[in-house]
């Protein structure tokens, strides 16, 4: 029985199959495959829910992978409480994408590519849930990068995307350089992969230390724990976009709105704090790196929204407050508050994917001439359900993180000093979300996209004439009233989905207390609603008043808003000092080949003999040379003297 | 019968080389069937020479009734036999490569040309068969002067290197002749085996040595062994096209084999590497030459001078190899003489085809083989491999036996060498290899090319064949050394 | 050196020779004197070996029917004159050889200076 | 008579073809006729892998008989689970070497067809070979096979190329012969593989003898000091060349390596294996960093080669199951991607007869089938996951951790590097808008180039996905020969300590 949870993975893999191989010969059609296989799957993914619900973990072995030495790779999938839920949110997603794109990218000539990656790509964001294995998670992470890259670089026409596409690829190839690591120093640690064995191992290695200064004879010894908790952390860094791999996420707005809903808001990047939570009774034993994992994400949650107030591009705001929003899961891993983290993922995932959705939408009709200032008729309805979405998606944090029992969960980690720093964070952060949430919004309509579609002559008026806004509109109010539905019900049942997860993250010697609900609805919940709903009439208010508030700023602000507007100059400083001093190094390489190339004309051998060859002594142009004939002499001479002394 | 094949040996192409210019004076096209008639017969006699010393031990062939040691003495033995078939072959080959050459070139001179060919070919049967010292200098003397006149024979400007030759080639033989006057006055005898007796007894004297250094350094200037090969490029390169297979692979081995039968069976062994050490000396020597001689070919670009050069080369080789003291170094120096011999005569076949049909003389020139000849174009490669040393070939088993032979001997200079000359002979041959598939387009064909003559590439496929099938019948050639030629005393 | 004067002169003039031969051959430019020199050397060789049949006392090495036959001591060694002899054959022919080339040589360069045929085949 | 011969009929089966070609002029019965005997040795090759007992760890098929006596040299051939993989990998880049020159020879294509079967033949024969003096007479006429293949086809520099790729490869073959005599010297008179790894050499010999040895596999392999003759060499043969070239002989230095360096000299294996495995380090970074700034598609990937063998020199010798197990699949898949690279860029040069990569852009427009494999061979050759060199390297790397964490870090930037420049290369290839107006039209790939990379492209995900069966096919050889070099006994080997 259990087998038929493999078909929850291999119907999207099905899908792309026939769609690589055989998507040419039916290329308006290809939806027609991708939608069933991806319905298919959800309709599995519920079961497997009321199965998990019912009869908790399943786990459907697969083959094995690879045999050598004492290292063993068994493939399998472990299906669990947590899994479970991806599953839910993915194949939901996915499903929803795959219909909105199937009218959305209809005049598209890659259209059968298109549907071929994002099923493959849903396949493989499956398997990283699912993977019972490290190294089998590994390699689907790397496959949805692949993917990732696949989709960026679709409008492969335009130099951007190349670029972008390139640049995603790297900077998480990178990243993954410390997953890698990561699994390796694990297998060395716990001699295995699986993840659940090495999860129950976990404790009983707590005290093992590295010694990682040994190759320079030095003594530094780090507990391998913390060690392979940050380096797996590293990975995540870079899936989920975290200072400093976060460089990546807004050049992949490249990639059709589609993609950046399933892809760059709602499932792949969500992959990292998926990782933390999986991995939670691990990380948990290390105070450090659990440190560091707060650190980084609550860096990155304030950092991108500081970044998204000046940016005029909607996509970019919504890449940079995706990266906001993962921060604060990651921060909410690092504290230890797992469940919160992961309530938010399923609850931003869906608001996310909604919200690109809707601006893909208004993108379309803003683009088609209708922009910029001509934006009465068309536009308006958008308007209401991106602003609706933007309060929503404003309230979010709040809504997650001030209520039910995060105070006690991070509480667990037992660093209270951090308290105050989090609420602090937390409260700026859910100002400027509001904020920049409402001028993104705003600033499509006064500023006008800035990317996306190109002005080709591919989508002229009668194609937008064909497409039914209708059945778009009636999906995103669908979509909007299930996640409002699922995330109230969520808020306001939340013991009973931490009891439900609960399973998922029990580790020895920590147990979720009762008493968790008792906190709920504190006074922090009302603040934070407080400061949102300020942030949100702030940015109403300077909207109101002028559209150009650099010109308003004072200099000093000026500055900030430069640096703001500049994301920090992180990517100048990568460029500078990283990538540029590599391909300098590499082509300084390749010239010293080349001249040492250029100097062995050896090689080459020109035509005229070597001078040298005439300077020989024994090459004189004489008859008899000279030197032989002494040579003879001395002998003669020498030689006649010895007989005749005889 | 058998007791005379030694007689037969050295007639055959002596009487040849008499009845050309008789017959060859009513009718001039009489002149190649005979020479090439004699030296069919000559090849088929040395074999069965060969098979039966093998098989029964040395014959030998006293003249005018005198017993040795007084008597001349001809003697054929494993060593003088497979000689003997070498040249024969070797020389049979060349002839047969010579004919359209022979057309061309010196259409005025065939007589001479076949006549001098038959006597240099019976002159160093002489040498390879002579049984005493002083014969043995007469005969080089008649083939060298045959080989001179060979080199000389188109006028212009082979006659300055003929010249060249013949006056370091006299001092040579005056040298050599010295040596044995030396020797003569300690033993008196002049034949070998009666001096092998002899000589133990006078080792002490400086007399024997001093002989011997004079015979060395006059067979040296014959063998063209560095640094005495002062004559030897030039003498290949402005030589007729048509002489050179025949004076490369032939003229220059039989000196070396002079010397290897004074030095092995004369002195014998122990003597030539303890008491009286020329051999260390001549091992120095002899690695010396293989890299300068193959160093000097790299920058030529005259192909015949690069051949010339790596004659030069090889017989730093040959001669590092017999001076390794060891069986086995021994049994490679020989082999590596008989793939020379056949590399060699190839090698200049194919700059005598090259030049007969497109006047190429330059390395690059040699590009025009691609068109039209792929024949002679796959005979050089094939050669030049063996040259180099790739493996099925001649070449690579002679260069793999004296490896093993300084190996073994723990000559590890000897090693390097080999080693060194090997990647010197690479380096030219493939730099010529560069050159024929340049990327340069060909330069334009003289209008009418003829096809290759059928002599031509009849006698450069039976080298090429020959050249493959030694080194794929090494085995085979190193047990007949083992067995019937190696001297007695390693 | 005195004795080596003394006992054995025959040696020194035969070096003497055989150096000077070689001397000439080096030092001469002119492509007929090098022949010249080239046949002292060859002389000097022979009487090297003339040299070594000498015997004191000793008669010619023939025995004629009339004459009782001596005591091999008495005569003097014939070898090395039969030997020399085929030698004079063999020189005299290099020599003929060599004349035959110098004369193609002149024909091809009308000169027979060694400087003056290496200049005009530049 | 074909049962108990069938490592010989390996051996003869091209050879037969290459009769068969002396008599044929056709141009089209040329390609057939070469096209059936390099399949039929495939399927040959396949047969023997269906035969072959994977439990056992020696060799298995031998054949012997004493060729010449005088010399100690033996006919014979045998072959265990590592050379396995090596003449199945031989035997299929020969067909595939063969449909990707069938047009594109212009000359004398019956002497093309012929040096190619000679190459099969002898890279097959050093393979095979049991008897170091065959070994060296296949690998000597690998090098002159693939010389002229070079220097008579090849791209526009390859005189200079050609001649820096034969004088190196001589050289080390020089080296090698020297080794192989020093062997048989030292060694009891014999050139027989088997005998010689019984027999105990001195410290002192070991260590000479090896670095003999060494230097003649490491010039092949190459490895980096010894690797200025790779870039020329890749870059000027004809496709057909490129592809044997990279695609099996340089596996001939690695293979050297495993066969005889570690079993014969185990004390001096390990003495070096320090200095070796940072020459492998160095030769991953060093490649990456030169082909990341290459003007030049074939120089490229050649470079990127350099870097692909520094992982199975890296795995080599570590000394582990997981390490050199890594190393033959690395071997495998190096092979297999590269030689697939080669053809892809073959394609390319032969529709525009450009190789620089400033003169394409934009392809996925008019070309998308050929994209769509380029890509996946692209990837694969940074070991994305899914592709077979991600197994590869990460049992390369897992390997290494047993003897240091630094490497393994430094040579995951190779692999770092790799992506940069294969992704590099693809986003200026690849994406964006065609350079010329002639570069819009060039037409997609015809069936037959279809047919030379789609095998390939299936193998490179079918290994990735399951690289169980090769992984089978050595492991029993790979433990014996870590056995024979570090002296474990077979259960440490497969049970080696969580650290080091």
């Amino acid at each position: 029985m259990e087998f038929v949870y493999i078909f929850i993975p291999l119907l999207p893999l099905l899908a792309f199959v026939v769609l690589a191989l055989g998507g040419s010969r039916f290329p308006s059609d290809s939806h027609k495959i991708g939608i069933p296989a991806i319905a298919g799957s959800f309709i599995l993914s519920i079961l497997a829910f009321v199965q998990v619900l019912k009869n908790g973990p399943i786990d459907v072995p697969l083959y094995t992978l690879l045999e050598s030495g004492n290292l063993t790779i068994d493939l399998g999938l472990h299906i669990d409480q947590l899994t479970v839920l991806l599953l839910l949110l993915v194949t939901g997603v996915s499903g929803v994408v795959h219909l909105y794109s199937s009218r959305y990218m209809i005049d598209d000539p890659k259209y059968n590519r298109f549907f071929a990656v994002i099923a493959l790509f849903t396949f493989s964001m499956l398997m990283v849930v699912m993977s019972r294995n490290l190294l089998m998670l590994y390699f689907f992470w790397e496959v949805m990068g692949l993917c990732s890259y696949l989709l960026i670089s679709h409008a492969a026409d335009r130099k951007s995307a190349g670029q972008a596409a390139t640049k995603a690829f790297l900077v998480n190839a990178v990243a993954d350089l410390g997953f890698g690591l990561g699994v390796i120093l694990a297998f060395r640690t716990f001699g295995t992969l699986d993840i659940p064995q090495i999860l129950e191992l976990a404790p009983a290695m707590a005290n093992d230390t590295v010694n990682v200064l040994a190759w320079m004879g030095l003594d530094l010894h780090i507990r391998s724990v913390t060690l392979i908790s940050l380096l797996l952390f590293t990975g995540v860094m870079g899936k989920s976009a975290q200072i400093p791999f976060h460089v990546w996420l807004p050049f992949a707005m490249e990639a059709p709105t589609p993609v950046s809903a399933l892809i760059h808001a709602a499932t792949m990047v969500n992959a990292g704090p998926f990782l933390l939570v999986r991995l939670s009774p691990l990380i948990i034993l290390s105070p450090f790196a659990m440190t560091v994992i707060f650190i980084i994400g609550a860096t990155t949650a304030v950092f991108a929204g500081l970044v998204s107030l000046t940016q005029s591009d909607i996509k970019k705001i919504l890449a940079y407050s995706t990266m906001s929003q993962i921060g604060f899961m990651v921060m909410a891993c690092g504290l230890g508050a797992f469940a919160v983290a992961i309530f938010h993922l399923l609850a931003h995932g869906c608001y996310k994917a909604f919200f690109f959705l809707s601006t893909g939408n208004a993108l379309r009709s803003v683009e088609q001439g209708l922009g910029h200032g001509d934006h009465e008729h068309p536009v308006s309805d958008d308007m209401g359900i991106l602003y609706g979405g933007a309060l929503l998606l404003a309230l979010l944090p709040p809504l997650v993180l001030f209520s039910g029992s995060y105070e006690y969960l991070w509480g667990v980690t037992g660093f209270i000093s951090a308290t105050i720093g989090f609420k602090v964070i937390g409260l700026i952060t859910v100002f400027v979300t509001s904020q920049y949430l409402f001028k993104g919004v705003t600033s499509l309509f006064v500023h006008g996209p800035k990317t996306y579609w190109p002005a080709s002559g591919q989508h002229s008026l009668e194609t937008q004439s064909v497409r039914p806004q209708l059945l778009n509109g009636s999906i995103l109010t669908g979509l909007f009233l299930a996640t409002v539905f699922v995330g109230g019900l969520l808020t306001l049942f939340w013991s009973w989905f931490a009891d439900f997860l609960a399973p998922a993250l029990t580790f020895p010697g920590v147990t979720l207390g009762e008493g968790a609900v008792e906190h709920g609805f504190p006074f922090w919940l009302v603040v934070s609603l407080g400061v949102a709903i300020a942030g949100w009439v702030y940015a109403y208010s300077t909207q109101v008043r002028s559209q150009h508030q650099v010109s308003r700023a004072s200099r000093i602000s000026n500055r900030w808003y430069v640096l703001f507007w500049n994301k920090f100059y992180v990517d100048e400083i990568y460029d500078t000092y990283i990538v540029n001093p590599i391909i300098r190094l590499a082509q300084r390489f390749s010239r010293s080949a080349e001249t040492r190339e250029m100097r062995q004309s050896m090689w080459k051998f020109s035509l005229q003999t070597m001078p040298l060859s005439d300077m020989l002594v024994f090459a004189k142009p004489r008859l008899i040379g000279h030197n032989i004939l002494f040579l003879i002499f001395g002998f003669v001479f020498i030689m006649s003297l010895l007989y005749i002394l005889s | 019968m058998t007791s005379s094949l030694p007689g037969f040996l050295f007639a055959i192409p002596f009487f040849a080389a008499i009845v050309i210019p008789v017959v060859g004076f009513t009718n001039q096209k009489l002149c190649r069937p005979i020479a090439l008639g004699a030296l069919v017969f000559l090849s088929i006699v040395s074999v069965i020479g060969l098979s039966e010393a093998i098989s029964h031990g040395p014959l030998s062939h006293e003249f005018g009734g005198w017993a040795p040691p007084i008597g001349i003495e001809w003697v054929i033995d494993g060593l003088s036999g497979l000689l003997m078939v070498a040249i024969s072959v070797v020389s049979l080959i060349a002839l047969v490569h010579a004919g359209p050459l022979v057309e061309k070139e010196l259409s005025g001179r065939v007589i001479p040309f076949y006549s001098l060919s038959l006597l240099l070919i019976a002159a160093l049967g002489g040498m390879v068969l002579a049984g005493d010292l002083f014969n043995l200098f007469v005969f080089l003397e008649i083939g060298s002067l045959a080989s001179y006149v060979l080199v000389g024979v188109a006028g212009g400007r082979s006659l300055l290197s003929a010249y060249r030759y013949l006056i370091l080639g006299t001092i040579g033989a005056s040298l050599y002749l010295l040596g044995v006057g030396y020797f003569y006055a300690e033993t008196g005898t002049l034949n070998m085996a009666d001096m092998a007796l002899r000589l133990p007894d006078v080792l002490d004297s400086r007399a024997v040595l001093t002989g011997l250094i004079f015979i060395v350094l006059g067979l040296s200037i014959k063998m063209g062994l560095f640094p005495l090969h002062g004559w030897l490029p030039d003498a290949y390169t402005y030589a007729p096209d048509s002489c050179t297979p025949l004076l490369a692979s032939v003229v220059t081995k039989v000196p070396l084999y002079a010397f290897v039968r004074i030095a092995f069976w004369v002195f014998g062994m122990a003597t030539v590497t303890t008491q009286i050490p020329i051999l260390v000396v001549l091992g120095w020597v002899g690695a010396v030459a293989a890299i300068v001689g193959a160093y000097r070919a790299i920058w030529q670009e005259n192909f015949k001078r690069m051949l010339a050069y790596s004659s030069v080369s090889s017989m730093g080789l040959i001669m590092l190899g017999f001076s390794l003291g060891t069986e086995t170094g021994f049994a490679g120096g020989l082999f590596y003489l008989l793939a020379d011999t056949l590399m060699k005569a190839a090698l200049f076949g194919v700059a005598g085809a090259a030049s007969y049909q497109y006047g190429a003389s330059t390395v690059t020139d040699l590009a025009r083989l691609r068109r039209n000849m792929p024949w002679v174009l796959a005979a050089l490669v094939i050669s030049a491999l063996s040259m180099v040393g790739i493996p099925p070939t001649a070449g690579f088993f002679g260069k793999w036996h004296l490896v093993v032979g300084a190996l073994e001997a723990e000559k590890y200079f000897a090693v390097v060498a080999i080693l060194v000359t090997s990647m010197l002979t690479a380096l030219y041959f493939f730099r010529m290899f560069q050159r024929v598939w340049a990327e340069e387009s060909l330069p334009l064909v003289e209008p009418h090319v003829l096809e290759t003559p059928f002599p031509i590439k009849m006698s450069l496929g039976v080298l090429t064949f020959w050249i493959i099938a030694l080194g794929l019948g090494s085995d085979l050639v190193m047990g007949l050394i083992f067995e019937s030629v190696i001297p007695k005393g390693f | 050196m005195a004795d080596i004067l003394l006992y054995r002169p025959h040696f020194v003039a035969f070096i003497i020779l055989f150096l000077l031969g070689i001397y000439i051959m080096v030092v001469c430019l002119n492509l007929v004197k090098k022949l010249i020199g080239m046949y002292i050397m060859q002389t000097s060789i022979m009487l090297f070996f003339i040299t070594l049949a000498v015997k004191e006392d000793s008669t010619i090495p023939i025995i004629l029917p009339s004459v009782t036959a001596l005591a091999p001591e008495a005569y003097a060694n014939p070898l090395p004159h039969v030997l020399m002899l085929t030698a004079i054959v063999v020189g005299v022919s290099t020599l003929g050889v060599s004349l035959a080339m110098v004369i193609a040589l002149y024909r091809e360069y009308n000169t027979l200076e060694e400087d003056q045929i290496l200049e005009k085949m530049k | 008579m074909l049962s108990n011969h069938l490592l010989s009929w390996l051996l003869v089966l091209p050879s037969l073809g290459i009769g068969a070609l002396c008599c044929i002029r056709d141009r089209e019965m040329v390609n057939r006729v070469a096209l059936a005997s390099t399949l039929l040795t495939f399927g040959l090759s396949v047969i023997i892998w269906m035969q072959f007992d994977f439990a056992k760890a020696d060799m298995q098929f031998v054949e012997r008989f004493e060729l010449m006596p005088t010399l100690k040299v033996q006919y014979a051939l045998g072959i265990d689970g590592i050379s396995l993989i090596m003449v199945v990998l031989t035997a299929l880049l020969t067909p595939i070497a063969v449909l990707c020159s069938w047009n594109t020879i212009k000359t004398n294509l019956h002497v093309f067809m012929v040096l190619i079967l000679l190459l099969e033949t002898a890279t097959l024969g050093v393979f095979l070979s049991l008897n170091l003096v065959f070994f060296y007479i296949f690998w000597e006429l690998t090098m002159v096979c693939a010389y002229f293949l070079m220097v008579v086809w090849g791209g526009p520099g390859r005189s200079s190329a050609g001649l820096k790729f034969v004088l190196y490869s001589f050289g080390g073959g020089l080296l090698l012969l020297l080794a192989i005599l020093g062997l048989y010297v030292q060694g009891g008179q014999t050139f027989d593989l088997v005998t010689l790894s019984d027999y105990a050499f001195s410290t002192s010999t070991q260590y000479w003898l090896f670095l003999a040895f060494f230097l003649a596999f490491a010039i092949k392999v190459p490895m980096i000091p010894f690797h200025a003759w790779l870039p020329g060499a890749y870059a000027e043969s004809p496709t057909a060349g490129s592809v044997i070239l990279a695609g099996a002989l340089s596996k001939m230095g690695a293979y050297g390596l495993l066969r005889v360096c570690l079993p014969l000299f185990p004390e001096a294996s390990i003495y070096f294996a320090p200095f070796i495995l940072w020459l492998s380090i160095a030769a991953i970074i060093y490649g990456g960093l030169m082909a990341l700034a290459q003007t030049d598609l074939k120089k490229l990937v050649a470079y990127s080669s350099v870097s692909h063998m520094g992982f199975v020199t890296l795995g080599i010798f570590v000394f582990n199951s997981q390490g050199i197990q890594g190393a033959v699949l690395q071997m495998f898949n190096h092979g297999i991607i590269t030689a697939a690279l080669f053809i892809a860029v073959g394609q390319l040069y032969d529709r525009t007869h450009s190789r620089a990569i400033s003169d394409y852009g934009g392809l996925h427009k008019p070309m998308p089938r050929f994209v769509a494999l380029f890509f996946l061979f692209s990837v694969a050759a940074f070991g994305l996951p899914g592709t077979s060199n991600f197994i590869g390297e990460f049992l390369v790397l897992v390997g290494t951790s047993y003897v240091s964490f630094a490497m393994v870090i430094i040579s995951m930037g190779g692999i770092v590097l790799a992506a940069a420049y294969m992704l590099w290369m693809l986003q200026r290839v690849v994406l964006g808008e065609p350079s010329t107006e002639a570069a819009k039209v060039l037409p997609d790939l015809a069936i037959r180039e279809l047919a030379t990379l789609i095998p390939l492209a299936i193998l490179v995900l079918c290994i990735g996905l399951y690289p169980g069966p090769l992984m089978e096919m050595m492991d029993a050889s790979v433990t014996h020969l870590i056995h024979q070099t570090t002296g474990l006994q077979v259960d440490e080997i497969s049970q080696l300590p969580l650290r080091p």
